[in-house]
């Protein structure tokens, strides 16, 4: 069965380790924070300039100067620092965050990634992800693998405008953990109880399958 | 205003010199410190054809969306817009230029702007719709674009503290912007929640020093929340 | 080594790693501000064939001048030098390879190189022996040169304060180029003379996040005085 | 007769106007501080990272951690701030700084001046001079007019490596007041009892002279 938000967030989660810096993108990469395993200590950026976000705040803690990059308001962990928003970007263009975790529209086999823009549609603008694909190594990117009207997001070459070229190795979806190498996907996972036919039917970029693809371990 | 006392005691003196086609660089992410009296001062003058650079056009009725519905904005340079109906029927209807422009970039070219750096490469927006009609280069192996600086007429900056000489300090995550911002404005404007004497501030802990600040002022501000996101005391 | 706390136990596990000819990037102005014990730690280990980059190279028995009778700089990239005598000589014979870079321009390479910007465009140095194989451009009908960033294997800072997490503050001007050296390093070791527990340092005032310090030490320090200019209490 | 160091430093602070940020160079130009007139204020910036140097401290404040770009000990004013290298020179680049005053060996005609080395000699480096005469567009050099052996140092052309092309604009020698423009020298001012004759003599570069000169007030 296809993985719930929480279970891509859960899988996204086994991927951190511990003092991690980590960024996440709204949405499911949001939910990660909520699966970081016990004794295992990272530190949330947000990239309008703030390292070690905390969870939302009560209503005494509620401060409109204290949002996220999502513009929630946020509380700030105990060691935390708050930069301006050149700063923000400096970490995160030089290298300096350890995993950047965001969703897109599409992702194709030569890495590319098209997440902030459908023309004539949504033009509301790329905001910070242009600047996180360019800037990290440690990139996931979690996506639904097909639209609802079963269209693979993944494919030979995207379709929409770019947010970053050739920047994406690893991609979580409801169905596969997948990697991006060599100008292929390739089957890295399987959602339990998902078949290979099925993740490489609603793939539409070519992939690489093992002959042993194991289930995700929750 | 004698030596180095920047405070002015109007909105009106704050925005003085404010014409048609200047730009104004404005800091602020979201809602989160963003010059609002300033802001609501431009909508008061009604100077018009203005271009604004900002990450975010406000909402409908706050922030830089006031700006909206008397069309006093021609151009906008921004990273993320769209938070307001008025802005999109604009855009759509091709009656406002919309510039995007990632956000890394957007600061770092106030930044340059401020600092006496025209240009400088990147690797944010290679490959991407941002890049055309720019120079690419490759440095080590990876390819970048070149971006240039920019600088504005004005620049409107919401500051928590302040001293008389400009020296600012800013509040949590209201800093974002707001001190590139204050570098690259020709004339920089900075409303405070709070101005003190010179010296009541720690050297070592200015966020913006005085030299980038023109004219300052004290005001009060409503702070609009725009995701009030809670969690209940037990639910830690 | 758990989570985030980045204090090591002793000099010797702070520059573990450090080998002949790699890149080290060090802050401080003049004899202020200077990581002396990671200096000398590196004087201790004998690491030959360094390239340098610091704003001065210290006096003959302190600071990276230490550094020198043994040959174990290579290169030296510097905006001013020669305050001492073995460096003069050394430099005039051509044992030890000297790139001048003017202080400012110096600053922003080390930013750049932390900031992930290969490279960009300055007026400084225009038409001057430092413009020497760069490339020049012209914006707004003024003359620049291109300078390209520099990263290090290690870069070396001395602090003030940091918290475990290595989040650093400064104390006046021995802050100069620790910010930037702070960025520019792939391992980023931090001399401090006080290390607090995470929350004592306010978010709002910490110089240095954390994010760009790998080692932590607390350390004693001479912080000898390069020109001692005193006036006397009743000659205000 | 020529002026003392004393005399050029007291004719360059009438150049100084109400709340300038002004930068100045080690030796004649740090004298500059002592003759700023009644009842105005200045702001000295100095390059490693202080706006608001004040004067040497006294026994007990003596602090190791503050001092100017001379690297001499020194204290703040009321109302300072410290900051580091880049912004200082992010300051100084983006010509936030009102008025800049340091030395030179020479300077010619067409505004290059030539102050960080003399091949074979001086190899000290340029420090933050490059950076000053880029940045700044009100400079005044402070030089003597000719060398302890009469040799001119406003030249048509420079001889030595330049610290910066075409960026000065007026010369304070101890024998005349200079601006520099469309490639010739202006003889402005003389040094009290100073002849036109006896500037024109050391001038080198070619010089405008009006038909009267007036003399240095102080």
């Amino acid at each position: 069965m296809a993985l719930s938000r929480e279970q891509i967030a859960m899988r996204v989660a086994q991927e951190l380790q511990d003092g991690y810096y980590v960024n996440l993108g709204i949405g499911i990469p949001t939910l990660v924070a909520n699966y970081v395993p016990q004794g295992m200590e990272v530190m949330l950026q947000s990239e309008n300039g703030l390292l070690g976000m905390g969870q939302f705040p009560t209503e005494d803690e509620l401060d409109a100067d204290m949002i996220n990059a999502g513009k929630q308001t946020v509380t700030a962990t105990t060691g935390a620092s708050i930069f301006d928003s050149a700063e923000s970007f400096a970490m995160i263009r030089g290298g300096h965050v350890d995993l950047t975790v965001l969703g897109a529209f599409e992702v194709d086999v030569n890495g590319n990634i098209a997440s902030y823009m459908i023309p004539g549609k949504l033009i509301k603008g790329m905001g910070g992800a242009m600047d996180l694909v360019a800037g990290a190594d440690n990139i996931i990117v979690t996506m639904t693998h097909a639209s609802k009207h079963g269209d693979s997001k993944l494919l030979p070459e995207c379709t929409l405008p770019l947010t970053g070229k050739g920047c994406i190795k690893k991609v979580l979806t409801d169905l596969a953990f997948i990697e991006i190498k060599e100008g292929k996907f390739h089957l890295l996972e399987r959602a339990p109880g998902v078949s290979v036919e099925e993740i490489v039917k609603l793939t539409s970029g070519e992939m690489v399958v093992p002959e042993h693809v194991p289930e995700m371990q929750f | 205003m004698a030596g180095f006392d920047k405070v002015v005691s109007s909105y009106e003196e704050a925005m003085a010199g404010l014409e048609d086609n200047m730009t104004v660089i404005a800091g602020g992410f979201g809602l989160c410190g963003i010059p609002e009296n300033l802001i609501a001062e431009i909508k008061r003058k009604g100077t018009k054809d203005l271009t604004v650079v900002s990450n975010n056009c406000g909402v409908d009725d706050f922030g830089l969306g006031v700006l909206l519905p008397d069309r006093q904005i021609k151009k906008i340079v921004a990273s993320y817009v769209g938070e307001n109906a008025e802005f999109e029927r604009q855009m759509m209807s091709g009656e406002l230029e919309v510039e995007l422009t990632p956000q890394g970039t957007l600061a770092e070219k106030m930044r340059a702007g401020g600092a006496g750096i025209p240009a400088f490469f990147t690797a944010t927006g290679y490959g991407t719709p941002v890049a055309e009609g720019k120079e690419e280069r490759e440095f080590d192996g990876r390819k970048y674009i070149m971006e240039e600086s920019i600088k504005g007429d004005f620049a409107i900056v919401k500051a928590w503290k302040a001293d008389r000489y400009g020296n600012l300090v800013f509040r949590k995550t209201a800093r974002n912007f707001n001190p590139m911002a204050a570098t690259a404005g020709k004339i920089t404007v900075v409303e405070v929640e709070e101005i003190v004497e010179p010296g009541e501030l720690d050297p070592d802990q200015i966020h913006t020093p005085g030299i980038y600040v023109d004219r300052l002022i004290q005001g009060t501000f409503e702070k609009r929340i725009e995701q009030r996101t809670i969690r209940t005391a037990d639910n830690s």
